[in-house]
């Protein structure tokens, strides 16, 4: 973010406590002490106002981020994203282009309880205009990041509250990765199994797990969700003949279920079973620590999913 | 800025016929020298203009070449020209889906409108916004929009980027009484006051949304007291006469511009068709309104100008100058007859800047 | 609505122009007159407030039916649904109820623009602790909303603004369709066609011109969203083999997804080609009418899907 | 009206233990006949009762045994105790996440809520709501809730219900001043002037949201202002003490009451506590909460219950009070601390009354 600043005056941050607090999670420490208030702007809790000041800077030339501490939040701002930022192109005609990001922490965040926990992704991948993303490791979280400030659209980055304390090699200065591109992040050749954000790391695990009971598990890390890169994936079935999807959220609808949708239409012939999903329980998050680590995908829910898909059904 | 001056990366230029020759008769002025009749003689030709392409809207709704909503602005005409003639036109407008008076008097071309309405690719949003989406970036008219009240925050958004760059302009919302009682008007407003926008909300009270009047939805009648709770000035009159909304609403545009602070400002005025075309507006009385019509600030205008003498006989000034309206609208129902529709090809084009994202 | 009032002095109607005005669709016309301003509500534009007080008056023991003039306007109030009718009951454990219907037409509704165009059954559906219904027959239509306002749970009824004029045999009295129950509207064995709500009568349509060319497919109409009822699905497809879904609203998941992710993986070896679906096409909706027209389902494009499911490629 | 009175198809009886003996001890008064000094000393025993518990939550925080957030009530009790000292039993509560000590004071037992944060099935929600959500039907509190802004409409709806139903009864809506600035407030105030409802919005003006202060979050600075634009009733006073809290907020609830009409109360207090454990609390100085420190409503009280005689050497009412406090708390903390956690089946049945919909 302090790159994108630097880089072009345009770009704003704008959210609760994003300035003088440093973020409700440290994300903008001396942000404001660099960029001053005018760039760093704390606001009201007034997430649909806010939201909606971002959309009309952003269709007068500037490049606003704006920060939901928590993508819970943005439920109040929903028809801000649903019929403003995702239609301003299309309804102008394509007079007028919407260059806006909005970000902020997503998914669980341990016993926050059911009306924190939402993974919202699978709303708003849903919605033409829109692009969304949802980086698993801290290089992809900046190079994902500068994209979208970069991009012409509307661009929603999913951070996960729980990665947030995760270490990994950030490149420095200009490392900008496009939208749109999975990424394999561990080879395999029995099963396919596709994750995002925080999930991918609980699938790295479970293929670790799945090793030493002799399968070779592909990891594909689709960080793109809307545009999906469908084609990697269909590269990777078509290898392995078989998927599993792991996200959080709800099973109904949503991210999960397209990839299966689509799969099972792009690659019919090379699938030698069905896909299967693991997904947060279809229940609102309890609170209690024990039944939200039950409601959660988990390495060993991934590992009895992938030996049921290959038909390995444990006892 | 440099997203202000690029043009988008798909559109391609506007059709080189929307802007009809006809916009050319506004600009030698029939009146000659006395400068304040000369003014209002310009505002009436706009308000003229906007009612005569509602009534052609109205007709081209009855004869099925528009579909949808339509929501007519006949009545109101003077909120809209009053106001956006206290602009300076680098200033911002923006609207609900009653937007099509707003977008004439900030400068689209009827062409531009009609063929919007028709749904033609020379329509302003190449006829994919219809009715309640009259964009015109040219013309720093950001559009109507569909959603009550959602346009308020992008307004205040509008107003917060002229204050970033400092670039002197001042954004008119328009809304509804009806759009005070939902969030988004007061998340909009606290932001502005907060913030501090150059920003000046005008409510035109037409006293019904729909068919609810203003005592079914809000516990006070004065909508100009909402500015209380936010600390922020407030004004409050008829729309009788176009010249005193130019007035009125200048002092909130200059104190906008000068003080940077934002206004609330009531302006009382009526709708003389229903609610859209599909309303019988059964929730009013015939004497209700007829008492409006009399007001019909057109209407005043029009008496102003005949009796400073324009309307003299053998004096072909004023009629020359509402030929000049009706050839324009003429121009422009025939522009939009016979413009093409859009083709498939606009729907991916207008979804994304750049590649498509699926 | 007016039996259930009738029947229960709980019931209320509360919306936007639902009184004075009869309806901005003339759905509650006379309504007011019969019950009079205290059970049949007119309210201000504010969306999220008077769901909010639904909500609210649901929990001390109400029964409210909270109209949305159209499904649209439920962007606004998206929070209020998501985050407190869906919740309620998880959050108080059990000790508070939510027994509320929102309804309101929903989906296209001719050339009424991309921000009013929306089928929201695919946002809501993806929610545990809602029910979401979508009928297709005016007897359903009766049926499935006496049930809804019997229902303990939040219930979303999502109406057709383009079948409010669609005549059909309505049952007097007590008819109610259980929620969660979809019906076989045609039958058939070449192929399957799942649909719900305008788009039954596409699929039935396109039935009609299938026949002609020689193939029988079977419609069947959902009725409700969630409950899902995959078992008629499923042994529907187990006798065709093929399957289509057929809805408005855009492909990116969603009730078709959800289909496609459920049928693929509960008749995985009874599927003899992909699922393939008919949505409305992913871009915001136009207002010119042949954009319009070509972006939502048609019985043409069904019956072109159909034949390429069935592998009789049209030239 | 079935819905209140039966109870829900799928939820095990309370679990037996809930409703602790400790709770008896509050019944005979240590006061004898003063009835003044003997409902002051009532309201104390409800303030130390939740600073205490708030205490053995913090404690239970540190100790890993609660998790998620955690907003202590801490400094704020006079405001809750206060209010609802002046209702009926039957009235209707409903606040923010900040509600552990609101619940308290309605009546919830300090078990059922200890048991909740601890994240035990014998919690007041069973384990699923946590801090956030202390729901205790049947003391007719209606829950905290965790979206700012959003439990206000449904509070209005709680008081529509009393309306539609004539039941006498007055709902009290908590929230903080920064919530003011959310669509829900506006909403919810304006649905609640227009028709009517027997209702008292208390705004906890506690001076921050989070680490922002009311300056950097509303354009005014009394926030009972707000009311003006709705035509409402208003008061706006400090929550020193607990008694004054009661009278002012009775006014209010009276004329919801007698009158059916809402009134905007802004209570001005203070947080000793960072906004949540995790909050430091850097974006103020340690005089400014030392300041406020000094006018601890809880010590205010104490005073003046030693004042009229309690604290006598040899009397020991107060201390009996207190150990009974004490006693209370010890032992709903033994009873979180051994209830057992749910079991994943409350999962599906807490999700929907009846068959599960998937
Ligand atoms: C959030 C929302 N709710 C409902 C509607 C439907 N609707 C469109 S216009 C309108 C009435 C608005 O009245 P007002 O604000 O007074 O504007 P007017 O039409 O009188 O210009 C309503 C209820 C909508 N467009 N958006
Ligand atoms: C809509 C929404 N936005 C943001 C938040 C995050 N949040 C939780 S509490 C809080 C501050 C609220 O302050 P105030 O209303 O003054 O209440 P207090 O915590 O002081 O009691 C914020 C920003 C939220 N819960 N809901
Ligand atoms: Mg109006
Ligand atoms: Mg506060």
């Amino acid at each position: 973010m302090i790159e994108e600043m630097d880089r072009d005056d345009r770009v704003f941050l704008m959210g609760e406590e994003v300035g003088h607090y440093q973020g409700a999670y440290k994300v903008s420490e001396g942000m404001l002490e660099k960029f001053g208030p005018k760039r760093v702007i704390d606001t009201p809790i007034a997430e649909a106002g806010f939201a909606g000041v971002g959309i009309g800077a952003a269709i007068v030339g500037l490049r606003p981020i704006i920060e939901f501490m928590t993508w819970n939040f943005s439920a109040v701002a929903f028809d801000q994203i649903l019929n403003n930022a995702a239609k301003m192109r299309q309804m102008s005609g394509g007079q007028l282009e919407c260059p806006i990001v909005f970000r902020g922490p997503n998914a669980s965040a341990r016993q926050v309880g059911s009306q924190h926990s939402h993974a919202m992704e699978h709303i708003y991948a849903h919605v033409p205009g829109l692009k969304v993303v949802a980086p698993a490791f801290p290089a992809d979280a900046k190079g994902l990041l500068k994209a979208a400030v970069r991009d012409d659209n509307p661009v929603l980055v999913m951070e996960s509250e729980t990665l947030y304390g995760f270490k990994g090699d950030v490149p420095e200065g200009e490392h900008v990765v496009a939208l749109g591109k999975a990424q394999i992040v561990r080879a395999g050749k029995d099963i396919t199994i596709a994750a995002y954000a925080r999930t991918t790391h609980v699938a790295l695990e479970a293929a670790a797990t799945l090793e030493r009971a002799g399968v070779s598990a592909e990891v594909v890390d689709l960080r793109s969700l809307r545009p999906l890169d469908d084609n990697t994936l269909v590269a990777s079935v078509e290898r392995t003949h078989r998927l599993v999807v792991v996200h959080e959220g709800w099973p109904y609808g949503g991210v999960g279920a397209e990839i299966a949708d689509r799969v099972q239409r792009l690659a019919f012939d090379a699938l030698d079973g069905p896909i299967l999903r693991v997904t947060t329980l279809d229940v609102p998050m309890p609170y209690s620590a024990k039944l939200e680590l039950a409601c959660m995908p988990q390495p060993d829910r991934v590992v009895a999913t992938v030996l049921r898909a290959l038909g390995r059904e444990q006892s | 800025m440099s997203a202000e001056k690029r043009a988008p990366l798909t559109r391609a230029p506007a059709h080189p016929s929307v802007q009809a020759p006809a916009r050319a008769t506004q600009a030698p002025s029939p009146l000659g020298a006395n400068p304040e009749l000369e003014h209002l003689s310009k505002l009436y030709r706009q308000m003229l203009l906007i009612r005569r392409v509602e009534e052609e809207s109205a007709r081209g709704y009855a004869e099925g070449k528009i579909g949808g909503f339509l929501h007519l602005y006949i009545g109101q005409e003077a909120v809209g020209v009053g106001a956006i003639a206290s602009l300076r036109p680098d200033d911002y407008v923006i609207t609900t889906y009653r937007d099509h008076g707003i977008a004439l008097a900030k400068g689209m071309s009827p062409r531009a409108l009609l063929a919007e309405l028709f749904g033609k690719v020379t329509g302003c949003s190449r006829g994919l916004g219809g009715s309640m989406h009259m964009f015109d970036k040219e013309h720093h008219m950001l559009g109507g929009y569909g959603i009550v009240g959602g346009h308020i925050p992008i307004a205040a958004g509008v107003a917060f980027a002229s204050k970033y760059r400092g670039d002197g302009r001042v954004t008119l919302c328009f809304f509804g009484e009806g759009a005070v009682s939902i969030g988004g008007f007061h998340e909009g407003m606290g932001l502005a006051a907060l913030w501090k926008l150059p920003i000046v909300f005008i409510c035109e009270n037409n006293e019904y949304a729909m068919g609810t009047p203003i005592s079914r939805s809000m516990s006070v009648e004065d909508v100009s007291l909402k500015a209380l709770g936010y600390g922020m000035d407030r004004d409050r009159f008829f729309a009788d006469d176009v010249l005193e909304v130019e007035r009125r609403i200048g002092e909130a545009v200059q104190r906008a511009r000068e003080q940077g602070t934002p206004t609330l400002v009531e302006v009382r005025t009526y709708r003389f068709r229903g609610h859209s075309m599909s309303d019988p507006a059964k929730y009013r009385t015939q004497a209700e309104l007829e008492e409006h019509k009399n007001r019909d600030p057109l209407a005043r205008a029009r008496r102003r100008l005949v009796e400073s003498g324009l309307g003299e006989p053998g004096d072909p000034r004023l009629d020359d100058l509402e030929k000049s309206v009706e050839a324009e609208v003429a121009d422009a129902v025939k522009f939009a007859h016979e413009s093409p529709e859009p083709g498939l090809d606009v729907l991916e084009q207008s979804t994304y800047s750049g590649p498509f994202a699926y």
